[in-house]
């Protein structure tokens, strides 16, 4: 569904991401695992078409998009929810949620969408009303996720959903992505937390400083002792 | 580095030693007199564009006629005549540089303009240092004609004579309390000036004067002002979009049929009934008597008819053009005094035209107005005789006004 | 200098020798050309000159320190009328007269600019668009004073009693305009002209090394409406007829397009944008309609197609960068030795910092969490934790970039809660970014050499005049800074454009920077984020260096190697709070903090 | 009393003039140093619609509304488009104000410099209330500007396109992974402003007669209106304008008639300085401060 060939990314003169491959199956959940700095967040904001790779290709549904402009993706039936949520605080939950269905401009579709949401969701109709600043971390991130959702993405990319989350909270969030992934989405996850993601992950990659080090499948990553020594060092 | 530094050391000390040695180079060149000049050059400056643009246009559009027809005719003393204009935006600093640009690098003989005020005033100095014979046919600031500039000559009425003669009327009418209204411009601030010293010589005190930023949307308080006062005339010297506000507030409060206006040169404007509404009938103002129609004719006196035609024939009718036939008259006039004068003398020396200009002016056959009245003491062309009282209301001809009863 | 550098910069090498020729060139012309120029160039030029000064002018306030006002018209009004009334009204000598203008519009910018310290920049320019409005109305109407709206006349100009003629003004203009510009490039290479350019390219990075910058801001705009202000003054004796008219809108839009010609920020800029910006509008003279259109156009298009205006583009071209003569003078080459260049008492007390009970809420969400920590004097001290734990937010309250919401910091013995982060530099703590923080309008050694700006001790007037003093500070300073180029081995790069640098080269160059502020305290935000195995290997050895110079250090890292090695004490926290304390190997067994990082079941 | 109805019909122009402004600050954190021009072009050609072609009042105002639109994009299009982050790139300063003198001597050109009576709306029909004359022409002023600023306000608050302005004023980049097209929103808002300040022009314009001379005559009074009641949002657009027409009005009382201006923009001075945001404080000011987050 998405292949990533050879692309490297810098900002000005400065290379972040050099020369990473990989790719998403459809109906997979894929985590790709990073320390900060690693070069995660550039990673997904060049495929969601906010940045531009200075090389390699990006192909999403067999379609070059690595020129695409991110409204074009959304369109196709890519959506990121980006890191630290970003909903918009002064916006209400409910404007939050409408503004995710932005370009769907058939009101039918959007009714049942938001019914649907809202069902999937009951906190998020409990405080439809207020402003989205005012709600908790787990709540903003349930808010962010269920804005996504609001375009029946086919792809869908979480820029680390557990930052700064309670780790009951990560619990709930992780299992929610479980369950969106058997309702057919195909999921692209960043973390940092690893042993979390890769319960639900079908394959991850790790990465170090801007490349690819590991490879492999959930499981197996999960037990490999590389993966705590990205974390933790050689100790 | 060292190098450089020698070079700005040494270069201050030529500078020094140029300054305070004084390389008294011959700053005043004086205008080399040919009996037969090749070319006359007339320079031309002007506000022709920014927020007075209509005045230099249409000076230019008068000097270029002007020239054109001299030309076709054969030139002054059989030169050709060119003229070199410039837009100064009625910028006084603008102004000045093209000034010395003209003088300078363009070797102008004479100038007319520059039309604007303070323009005027700031190049004033640098065309008499050099002895330029310039004609002032639009700029009414009363400083600019005065002993210290002795090669300028006024074609139209200047403030003083303006305001002598609306405070004049208004004396004469026998109006009790007299107001004074101006803009903060230059020109208003002058008008207020000379206004407030004829007063003075007729002996009455103003009931108020009241001042405002030209070009203000809300003219509501100036009204609120004269009806505080209780006027019983109000003397403008307005431009005429402002002037026209005024008498729209006048209007609005309930004043306006209490009131009598006079205003000077600067408030006619062709569409002023239209931007003044009703109220325009109250308005009459001091113009150039020569380019007003007479009560009930339709036609000015022949001399002027006939320019008026030509201006006509070359620029379009009213609607063409958003000039004044009577400042495109002022504008056309000062190039065949220029030309009169230069013929007469026989030369295009600064002096003896100056002369001409100062003892024989009567042989001169104007066309802006009746006549002109240099004199070795005054540069004031314009006869205080030829203001005549103008009504406002409904103008032939889309620009002409017509003397009132 | 190693000769290798001058030849790699072979390009700038015949920059500098064109701009030299081209310097001189113009200089001897100007000195030349009133013998055979005729008065009205020659006075066109004086006019130009005016202008100049009065673009330099401009162009410290928005080329070097990054304020935008539209007020420069109204600055050289008040100059110019300033300097009329004092020559005309109070019998004033004519140079009194220059400097009452030039002070007149100084105390003018200084009153706009201090409110403005507060205020986002863009905000001056508006309130300069009324001050602009507020000084046209105020000229015409305070009569008495100026004369009004019919303007007013200066006496010709009268220097000790000698009446000066066209040549002599033109000299005269041209050495106050020479003053100016050598003004503008002594500043520009000193201390001063480099804190303000700092703080045009980084605010937070140029209060990092101690910049107060709202003072330098307020400085800047200071001497920048003095110079307008003096320009001003000039002008209303050259001209000798003032009038409101002048000082208008217009006038502020010639200004910018001055600017815009010739490049903000570059030495070169105001003066070749004077020269074009009058010239090329005059070969429209004869239709005036175009040439306003033109003028709006210039404007519209030149900003889009050459941002940096014609001596940026030019500079690009050639980048160039400064020769500073004090590395070329550089000749020994002994290895540097950090420990020597800290002679710090240590026999202070043990506790180097202590935080204790710190929180920071933002709006609902507490990112730090009643935190206490203690750094022991000469040790490396790391605080780790998974993203969002609130290390950064701790970092900035230390440093003074946050407040804390409560709980007090001591350092020294000294409590220093809520100290703004340019008096901390002072105290003896210095910090890296996370994202690195250069200053890129400054070259590599200038990058550094701004570190040691806390131990300059020339005033303003000793680099406008460029004192002995002065060149003395700098040259050691410079010398310095080369020797901590050394230590990162950027020795070759002095004279780059820190943009040229790689990632983790940049980060070393931070690294210096904060290094010659020769601080007690070191904070490490990050130091090897997105940097190589090689480049982190490397900056370690050099944290190894500090280490051993007994230079405190606290440390935020996610490279566990590189903590786990060199740390000697160890903080985790998460969620804001401590989780676990110790040193290395403890907290490594930690299984809580095996929990936090990689979730649950771990 | 009189005075008063005055001071609020020109306030509630100044007051769209100043929405006008803030339609365009809210997405783009700049502000339209052309709108003068453009409160002028849309007076003008309105003028010549309805005095030239003799349309009547609504055809020539909705006319031109369009071309002030189509205007206003292509200032956007011309001199800001290209300039990348507007907040890093001042040079939009610049580039206005180039378009903004493009247009004054273009109009001067073509409409010619003399001032026009601009017809009022119900041919200046004055009604009496307790003794004060109206015109409803200046009713028609102040409700129009209500309208349009309700509309505004609705538009803003209930729309998804109002949505997507606030969320591109507040997070562009998160805008544009909702699927915005940020550019498009600015764009759209461009062309919003500039049908709002045709509409502000054509309705003071038979006040101040429809001149090219417009543009700083009342064009500067949108910025001082705009920045006195805080940029970007409308209640602060109406209170700023509403103020300024008031503070005209007691100004013009008291100081001599030349420094009415001055006053005025003293105040604006003064409210900058004490808040920022203007009276009701936007969320400007927080703009200027550190950024706390990415460090």
């Amino acid at each position: 569904m998405l292949q990533v060939e050879n692309v490297t990314i810098g900002y000005g003169k400065t290379e972040v991401v050099h020369n990473i491959s990989f790719h998403v199956k459809k109906g997979e959940i894929i985590t790709i695992l990073g320390a900060n700095g690693a070069g995660k967040s550039t990673i997904l904001n060049t495929i969601v078409g906010l940045h531009q790779a200075k090389e390699g290709s990006i192909r999403f549904q067999d379609k070059e998009i690595s020129k695409a402009r991110p409204d074009q993706l959304v369109q196709n039936g890519m959506r990121l929810v980006p890191e630290g949520r970003q909903i918009f605080p002064q916006h209400t939950v409910m404007e939050n949620i409408l503004l995710g269905a932005y370009i769907e401009k058939n009101a039918k579709k959007i009714h049942s969408r938001l019914h649907s949401i809202f069902e999937r969701f009951p906190r998020l109709e409990e405080r439809k009303n207020q402003m989205g600043g005012t709600l908790s971390g787990g709540e903003q991130q349930m808010l962010a996720i269920a804005r996504a959702l609001m375009t029946e993405p086919s792809l869908l990319i979480l820029d680390e959903p557990s930052l700064g989350l309670a780790p009951i909270i990560v619990g709930e969030v992780f299992a929610l992505l479980k369950q969106i992934s058997s309702s057919g989405v195909t999921v692209l996850l960043v973390e940092q937390m690893a042993n979390s993601a890769l319960k639900i992950s079908d394959r991850a990659y790790v990465l170090e400083t801007g490349r690819i080090v590991l490879e492999g499948r959930g499981e197996e990553i999960r037990n490999n002792a590389d993966i705590a020594k990205a974390y933790l060092g050689n100790v | 580095m060292k190098r450089k530094s020698a070079i700005s050391v040494s270069s201050i000390i030529l500078s020094l030693t140029l300054l305070f040695t004084g390389c008294s180079s011959s700053d005043d060149t004086a205008k080399e007199a040919s009996s037969k000049p090749k070319e006359i050059v007339i320079g031309n400056i002007g506000a022709m564009t920014g927020s007075s643009a209509t005045l230099g246009k249409a000076q230019s559009q008068g000097v270029d006629l002007a020239v054109k027809e001299i030309n076709a005719d054969g030139g002054i003393l059989d030169a050709k005549v060119k003229v070199v204009s410039r837009d100064d935006g009625a910028d006084p600093t603008k102004s000045k540089t093209f000034v010395e640009e003209l003088v300078d690098k363009e070797k102008v003989d004479f100038m007319v303009g520059p039309t604007n005020s303070t323009p005027a005033a700031a190049s004033m100095a640098y065309l008499q240092q050099n002895k330029i014979v310039s004609i002032l046919p639009i700029a009414t600031s009363t400083q600019l004609i005065n002993p210290n500039n002795p090669y300028a000559f006024r074609l139209i009425a200047s403030n003083a004579i303006q305001a002598e003669a609306i405070v004049k009327l208004a004396v004469e009418e026998k109006y009790k309390k007299i107001v004074l209204v101006a803009d903060t411009s230059a020109l208003g601030t002058d008008g207020m000036s000379v206004m407030k010293e004829s007063m003075k010589k007729y002996g009455v005190t103003p009931a108020a004067t009241v001042t405002y930023k030209a070009d203000d949307a809300d003219m509501t308080p100036v009204a609120e002002k004269i009806k505080d006062a209780k006027a019983d005339v109000a003397l403008f010297w307005t431009l005429g979009a402002d002037g026209a506000k005024i008498v729209r507030s006048l209007e609005r409060i309930d004043y306006i049929n209490d009131l009598d206006i006079i205003g000077y040169t600067g408030l006619v404007m062709p569409n002023f009934k239209e931007l003044a509404g009703p109220g325009a009938d109250k308005v009459t103002v001091v113009s150039a008597g020569s380019w007003a129609l007479e009560p009930g004719k339709t036609e000015l006196a022949p001399k002027y008819w006939e320019i008026y035609q030509k201006l006509i024939a070359e620029y379009g009718e009213k609607d063409k053009r958003d000039t004044s036939a009577s400042i495109i008259a002022s504008g056309y006039d000062a190039v065949y005094l220029l030309k009169w004068a230069i013929e007469k003398a026989g030369t295009t020396d600064s002096e003896k035209v100056k002369q001409v200009l100062e003892t024989d002016i009567q042989e001169f056959d104007s066309i802006y107005a009746n006549h002109y009245e240099f004199s070795k003491k005054s540069h004031e062309g314009f006869p205080v005789s030829d203001l005549v009282k103008s009504k406002m209301d409904d103008m032939a001809y889309g620009e002409l006004y017509k003397k009132a009863e | 200098m190693p000769n290798s550098l001058l030849k790699a910069n072979s390009k700038q090498k015949k920059y500098s020798r064109i701009f030299t020729m081209f310097c001189t060139v113009s200089l001897l012309v100007s000195f030349v050309l009133p013998l055979f120029a005729g008065d009205y160039y020659m006075r066109i030029i004086s006019l130009i000159f005016i202008y100049m000064i009065l673009a330099i002018g401009y162009n410290i306030s928005a080329g070097f320190s990054g304020i935008t006002s539209f007020a420069f018209a109204a600055h050289y009004g008040v100059g110019a009328y300033v300097s009329a009334v004092a020559i005309t009204r109070y019998n004033m000598p004519f140079l009194i007269g220059l400097l009452a203008g030039a002070l007149a519009s100084g105390l003018v910018g200084l009153v706009v600019s201090l409110p403005a310290s507060k205020v986002k920049h863009h905000y001056l320019a508006l309130i300069s668009i009324g001050l602009l409005e507020i000084v046209q109305q105020i000229l015409n109407e305070w009569q008495w004073f100026t004369g009004g709206a019919g303007g007013m006349y200066i006496p010709s100009w009268n220097i000790f009693n000698i009446m000066l003629n066209n040549f002599q003004k033109y000299y005269f203009i041209l050495i106050i305009m020479l003053f100016c510009v050598a003004l503008q490039r002594n500043l520009r290479k000193s201390r001063w002209g480099r804190d303000l350019i700092a703080i045009k390219n980084n605010e937070i990075a140029a209060a990092g090394v101690g910049i107060n910058f709202s003072k330098y801001r307020i400085a800047g705009y200071f001497l920048s409406s003095m110079l307008a202000g003096l320009a001003g003054s000039v002008y209303a004796s050259f001209s000798g007829y003032l009038s409101p008219d002048t000082f208008n809108f217009e006038f502020t839009v010639f200004i910018l397009l001055m600017a815009v010609l010739g490049g903000e920020g570059t030495l070169s800029g105001p003066i070749i944008g004077a020269v074009i910006a009058t010239f090329v509008p005059m070969l429209f003279n004869a239709t005036p309609d175009l040439k306003q259109i033109v003028f709006g156009a210039l404007l519209v298009v030149l900003p889009q197609v050459m941002p940096a205006g014609i001596s940026g583009t030019i500079k690009k071209y050639f980048k160039e960068i400064d020769h500073n003569k004090y590395i070329v003078d550089q000749t020994e080459q002994n290895e540097f030795d950090i420990q020597s260049n800290f002679m710090k008492d240590h026999s202070e007390m043990e506790d180097i910092l202590v935080v204790k009970g710190l929180t920071k809420r933002f709006g609902g969400v507490t990112a730090v969490d009643g935190l206490d920590m203690t750094i022991k004097r000469g040790t490396v001290h790391s605080l780790i934790g998974p993203n969002g734990a609130g290390k950064s937010t701790t970092v900035n309250m230390i440093t003074g970039i946050d407040k804390p919401s409560e709980g007090s910091i001591i350092f020294n013995g000294k409590e220093i809660t809520g100290n703004k982060i340019f008096n901390l530099t002072r105290k003896g703590l210095s910090r890296t970014y996370q994202h690195v923080r250069l200053f890129t309008n400054l070259s590599v050694v200038e990058n550094v050499a701004i570190g040691g700006r806390l131990f300059y001790t020339y005033s303003i007037f000793d680099s406008i005049f460029r004192t002995r003093k002065m060149k003395k500070e700098e040259r050691k300073s410079f010398h310095e800074a080369m020797e901590y180029l050394k230590i990162i081995n950027l020795y070759d790069k002095a004279n780059y454009d820190p943009e040229s640098l790689s990632a983790g080269q940049q980060k070393l160059l931070e690294l210096a920077r904060a290094l010659y502020m020769k601080p007690d305290l070191l904070v490490l935000d990050e130091p090897c984020a997105g940097l190589s195995e090689t480049e982190t290997l490397e900056f370690s050895k050099i944290i190894h260096k500090i280490r051993n110079a007994g230079i405190s250090i606290l440390l935020i890292e996610h490279h566990m190697d590189l903590v786990m090695e060199i740390s000697d004490y160890i903080t985790v926290i998460d969620y804001g709070k401590k989780i676990a304390e110790g040193d290395p190997a403890s907290v490594t067994t930690n299984p809580v903090v095996k929990t936090a990082y990689l979730g649950e079941g771990a | 009393m009189q005075e008063i109805v005055t001071a609020l019909a020109n306030g509630s122009i100044y007051a769209l003039m100043a929405l006008a402004i803030g339609i365009i600050y809210s997405t783009t954190q700049i502000i339209n140093f052309a709108h003068g021009s453009v409160i002028m072009i849309g007076a003008m050609t309105s003028y010549w619609l309805l005095s030239i072609f003799h349309m009547n009042y609504f055809t020539a105002i909705l006319l031109a509304v369009l071309i002030n639109i189509i205007l206003s994009m292509v200032i956007y299009k011309v001199s800001v488009e290209k300039l990348g982050d507007l907040t890093q790139n001042s040079s939009w300063i610049v580039t206005l104000f180039g378009a903004g003198i493009i247009l004054d001597n273009t109009a001067r050109i073509l409409f010619g410099t003399e001032p026009k009576a601009y017809p009022f709306l119900f041919d200046g029909h004055v009604i009496s209330i307790f003794g004060t004359k109206i015109m409803i022409h200046e009713m028609m002023m102040i409700l129009v500007a209500v309208i349009i600023g309700v509309l505004y306000q609705i538009v803003i608050q209930k729309t998804n396109f109002g949505r997507a302005v606030r969320a591109v004023s507040f997070r562009p980049d998160t805008a544009r992974i909702m699927g915005i097209r940020s550019n498009r929103i600015v764009l759209m808002c461009f062309a919003i402003s500039g049908a709002v300040a045709a509409i502000s022009g054509a309705l003071i314009a038979p006040i101040t007669f429809a001149s090219y001379t417009m543009t700083y005559s009342v064009g500067i009074k949108a910025f001082a209106a705009a920045l006195i009641g805080g940029l970007g949002n409308t209640k602060g657009a109406f209170i700023g304008g509403i103020s300024l027409g008031l503070i005209e009005g007691i100004a013009s009382m008291i100081v001599p008639g030349g420094l009415k201006d001055a006053i005025s923009f003293l105040i604006m001075i003064i409210v900058i300085i004490v808040l920022p945001g203007g009276i009701l404080s936007a969320k400007l000011f927080t703009k200027g401060e550190l950024k706390t987050e990415k460090i």
